[in-house]
């Protein structure tokens, strides 16, 4: 079995940033991804308590490092100003390489 | 006589607060808030949360369609525009006066005063039950207000920042024009915020609180008395029961908000009591002015006197994510909700039984007249 | 004579189409559907529309055994085998019309055939919320059928997939032997078939629909009246409401289906109204003939004419991973289900109503003698 | 003649206890059982679970408060502390024959002695429930003293074991200063120890079932029962029902545990069935010679015959994180509170009926002359 | 304190497959893993909204790349076809090695 | 855009040790984490069936290594013994690295 070296991307933000994150996401042509609300703590304090939309959401995208590059550049761009916001990158190797391009 | 009746008056106040307090709902909310002053662990599941509204505001829904069906809603048009119109001159009254006494900035200035502006459906379900308790009747179409008021001062609020934001991005535009990585954010962000209000006004509409009220009032036209017999038991019977466990949640989420108090600063907490205080009691009067019963009048006051914590932070951080949402959430829910059901409630309730003059002694004109 | 009374039926049927219409239950289905449509964020929480279908199984369990104590069930017996030979001749009658006709593969074919040979609990809780706004009663014993019949069909779609599969695999292993590799997975597949049908019997058996269905039915026939009174508020009073609450839910699950409905072709669209109507028709005029009473033909034929849309994805699911799951779910969820409790039960219920002889004027036999 | 009487009573013990099997409460808790136990999907969403002990407390406590508003709870402060020392007391006992007879280490020993000399609030609902079908009442302020209770037995099982921990700790010391490492890791876990206690007491106090159930008896002292009648169908209406939903959730949850009871041992099987009921008896002799009445003297058996499940899990893991969490949860959801509702509770309602002197022919004294 | 390496395996994939999964674990003899619910969107649709049984699930196993190679290949030869499922493997680091074997 | 290498440390535990692990945490002058509860499978048995207070919780924090690794030997040695617990780490890359100290 051959494996692919490709990337993930996370990123961990409050729920009303999660639309603008799918939109930058559908802009660049990427139409996968894993979605899941998580609680969480931050410079922004303390979320996850109360109402439904002060929740945080974590968004995982497996691509290409190139596509993963733009979509963070954007996100840093238009959104860490506004939102509870954290991204990051790992490795990770999949099978059907085809499927994350 | 005169003074004895003033008395008499204030007496009744303070005796209807208090007869106020020992009711199942506003108990319920001081449980929640002691319980989370006190850090206990206790906590509604979310599914729970966020299913209590969809049902409040499907129950007061159909109470107010039936309530149409019954009595019609011919007369619903002008208090219907005055209540838009009010809404919207207290909407700018309050900018001014958080922009030039709060020293506030734009943003938060408006997001403060559209959540001021706004209706908060969780209050008007309280004072549905506090009037049920009284056993005093109210228009019907004034749910079809209150769902017609939702997304008005928000409407205007966004509209405002952006003519607001437009401005200032002109201005930064002429005096710089070298950075272009900045210059194109800049763009990015006109057009996002030209964006915005129409994204806002569809997502306002479409919001599930409008959805589910202005549908429930629909279907309570429709089914009529008889329709709705078979699910009365759900959406009337446990009507009062479901909003006590609702304040349970409120109150909880309202303590773990009271730390915040302070960041909010003593101006902003004078002005959730003042400003509903003002906003209600001329709500009061010009529904009373306008012919609404004695319970109509006080509904319509609320209306005017509450502030949005629901449907606030979900519009207002899409709107105008600038605003800084510890400010309105903390006041409208900490400060000015418990005001509001505890104390406001049945002040304008006495109010509207004087102007309504209910004990048959003191009648609208007589009373502005002799005491104002 | 004749045009008139034919004319004065067709009145009535449109006349109960409409007024099954205004009624809270399909009202708040179709707000659901509006809701989903114009896109609105409006949604229950996954805990309510997880525990809404095992809370209204308990009900009309309990309410089916507390009906078997009151009435009997010796006559149950015949009822019930009838049944389940109709589904079966049903599902296979499916799948010929579906193979033949439609085009279908043979995995969709049979997912097909059985989801529409299959029971709806959620429509069966509608037809029962209809028959009491109509004060008509119906054979407890329904119940019982009900839970005998959510297996079967599946069963039955479930062997014959395993046997195709079967064939196929023989014939493939005949012409190549030579990918070693391709060969080890589809001795896989043959194995993992043989187990799904055990697998698949023991799952229906077990599933939690039947479980509580007929936990529920024991429970009712053991507690009698007397003992279902301390929670007759609960599963009776209730009732009707949490149907229309799950009706909102199911709308906008449909709604967000409807989309689907271009993929699912026309052909699929028209067997999902007109098997229905053939399937239901027959069983009211079946179950009349077995001597059942107005509404339990009514019951029966909803029995047979209800698509399964909860059951159904989680067996085909496992059971014919190769049928698409868009194909039944949107066809039962999106078309029959909506067609069957606004448009089908008020004609059930008119059938019912003339074969049974209601208005005293007509009876089964020179019903069928003059107007058949 | 005493045989013959002795024999009524018999027959009259295994009718209320078939009878009561035959109840909603219990039969839902058999279907889950059963359900676990065929291993079905069944299971409930978890926002329902966490919801229905919130409202099951609330309901007691309203319930409580309301009784206790009627009859006054002068009478209460003996009964209370009666059962504090008695609750102390049985834990000790229960501590040394796990010690001493069953072999367990302290940790366990502390662990299983504080669950069974602890509260089920659960319990507690499921005998309000059993009273009210059999229509007896009782005082009102025994829900004051389960609140009380509650606490008691956790806090003085972790000094306890404090106490031990902290001599064992000691004597380690003593014998072995080599190993720093493990010399500082032991340093800490005294640490730990010793905070454990105050801040077990304080989660204990601010533990949600405390707030709610506290909170609810002040609620319904206040509000009385007219305050109470708006919100009187969602608090006492639904109990029995929710009740049953809840016990459905237990059961399932009882049958997953089933397969740890072999782990458990027959030791303690044992244990588990035959403290409750000396303990229960004991307290149904005791309450009626403080003079409660036939159903407050039941109610006061189950306090101390019940054995906590729900808050024992949360607080011990904390304070006693080395006991077996399996021991204590098994025993106590597996077999005590099964044994308690179906078998125990009618039990003791015989006792308290004999001891009531309730058919007029056997008086508390003559009893005890003659049958002890 | 010494990390020893080892990889984390993650499957992301509609509920219906998790029991498919949890037996090929436990015939290589793998006892440990981490599940829950999330939601997600990818070649066969968005997921996660409507019937509970539409949601996705992501089960995180973390073992030696061994037993997760034989893992990953059995679950791509027989369920990658019928499901809608995604894999990939990244490198971690753990302090007991032994408790991951 | 540079991207900068942290860590990520990953705790999978029972709920009851979450109290703990936070503390830890907030000794060492972390704020920063991500939870969510998650069933799960290991040598302490099936979890996350059953009482809430059953369930497991994922705490992740993104940190310098040398923290890290400080808060993992803190958790090894008070709480590996008394609870159902794992953690691993893994290597990640962000933007904003003064985040993450
Ligand atoms: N160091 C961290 N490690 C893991 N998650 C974090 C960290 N910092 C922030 N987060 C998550 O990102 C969300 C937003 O962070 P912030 O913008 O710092 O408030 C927080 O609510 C956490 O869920
Ligand atoms: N590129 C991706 N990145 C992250 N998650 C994905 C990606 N593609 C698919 N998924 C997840 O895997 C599930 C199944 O994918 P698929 O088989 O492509 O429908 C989706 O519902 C997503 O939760
Ligand atoms: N090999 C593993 N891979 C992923 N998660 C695991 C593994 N082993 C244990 N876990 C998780 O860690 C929790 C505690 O593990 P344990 O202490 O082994 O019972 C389990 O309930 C799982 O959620
Ligand atoms: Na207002
Ligand atoms: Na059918
Ligand atoms: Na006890």
């Amino acid at each position: 079995m051959k494996l692919f070296d490709v990337k993930l991307l996370t990123v961990t933000c409050e729920i009303l940033a999660q639309k603008a994150i799918l939109e930058i996401l559908s802009k660049h042509g990427i139409t996968g991804y894993t979605s899941y609300e998580v609680e969480g703590n931050g410079s922004k304090g303390i979320r996850g308590h109360g109402f439904k939309n002060e929740k945080n959401i974590k968004i995982e995208i497996v691509s290409t490092e190139e596509k993963l590059k733009d979509v963070a550049e954007e996100i840093a761009r238009y959104l860490f100003s506004d939102f509870a916001i954290i991204l990051y990158f790992s490795d990770v190797q999949v099978i059907r390489s085809e499927k994350f391009i | 006589m005169e003074v004895k009746s003033n008395l008499l008056i204030q007496m009744d106040i303070l005796g209807l607060i208090q007869a106020n307090i020992l009711t199942p709902v506003v108990l319920f909310f001081l449980l929640g808030l002691v319980a989370a002053r006190i850090k206990s662990d206790l906590k509604m599941p979310d599914a729970i949360s966020e299913f209590l509204p969809i049902y409040l505001l499907a129950a007061i829904g159909l109470h107010g369609g039936l309530e149409m069906r019954n009595t019609g809603f011919d007369s619903m048009l002008i208090p219907m525009l005055t209540a838009i119109g009010l809404s919207l001159v207290f909407t700018l009254n309050h900018y001014q006066i958080l922009r030039r006494l709060g020293k506030f900035n734009i943003f938060d200035s408006y997001a403060l005063a559209s959540t001021y502006g706004a209706v908060g459906a969780v209050t008007f379900s309280v004072g549905l039950s506090f009037l049920k308790n009284q056993d005093v009747a109210s228009e019907g179409y004034l749910t079809a207000v209150l769902a017609v008021l939702e997304p008005v001062s928000f409407i205007l609020a966004i509209f405002l920042t952006n003519l607001a934001v437009s401005k200032q991005i002109k201005s930064k535009k002429k005096s710089l024009s070298s950075d272009l990585g900045n210059n194109e954010k800049i763009l990015g962000m006109v057009d996002q915020s030209k964006t915005n209000l129409s994204g806002v006004l569809r997502e306002s509409i479409t919001g599930k609180a409008i959805i589910v009220l202005l549908g429930s009032i629909i279907i309570g036209y429709a089914i009529g008395d008889k329709g709705f017999e078979s699910i009365s038991i759900v959406f009337d019977g446990l009507f009062t029961g479901a909003i006590a466990i609702f304040l349970l949640e409120m109150g909880i989420i309202a303590g773990q908000r009271l730390d915040d108090i302070k960041k909010v600063g003593v101006f902003l907490v004078i002005f959730s009591i003042l400003i509903p205080t003002f906003n209600g009691i001329i709500g009061v009067f010009v529904a009373t002015a306008l012919g609404l019963s004695l319970g109509g009048a006080v509904m319509f006051g609320l209306l005017m006197a509450s502030a949005s914590f629901i449907a606030a932070p979900a519009v207002l951080r899409h709107a105008i994510p600038q605003a800084k949402p510890s400010l309105y959430i903390t006041s409208a829910l900490g400060v000015t909700f418990p005001y509001n059901i505890i104390i406001l409630l049945p002040i304008m309730f006495s109010v509207s039984s004087i102007v309504h003059n209910v004990d048959g002694s003191i009648n609208l004109f007589n009373y502005f007249g002799i005491d104002l």
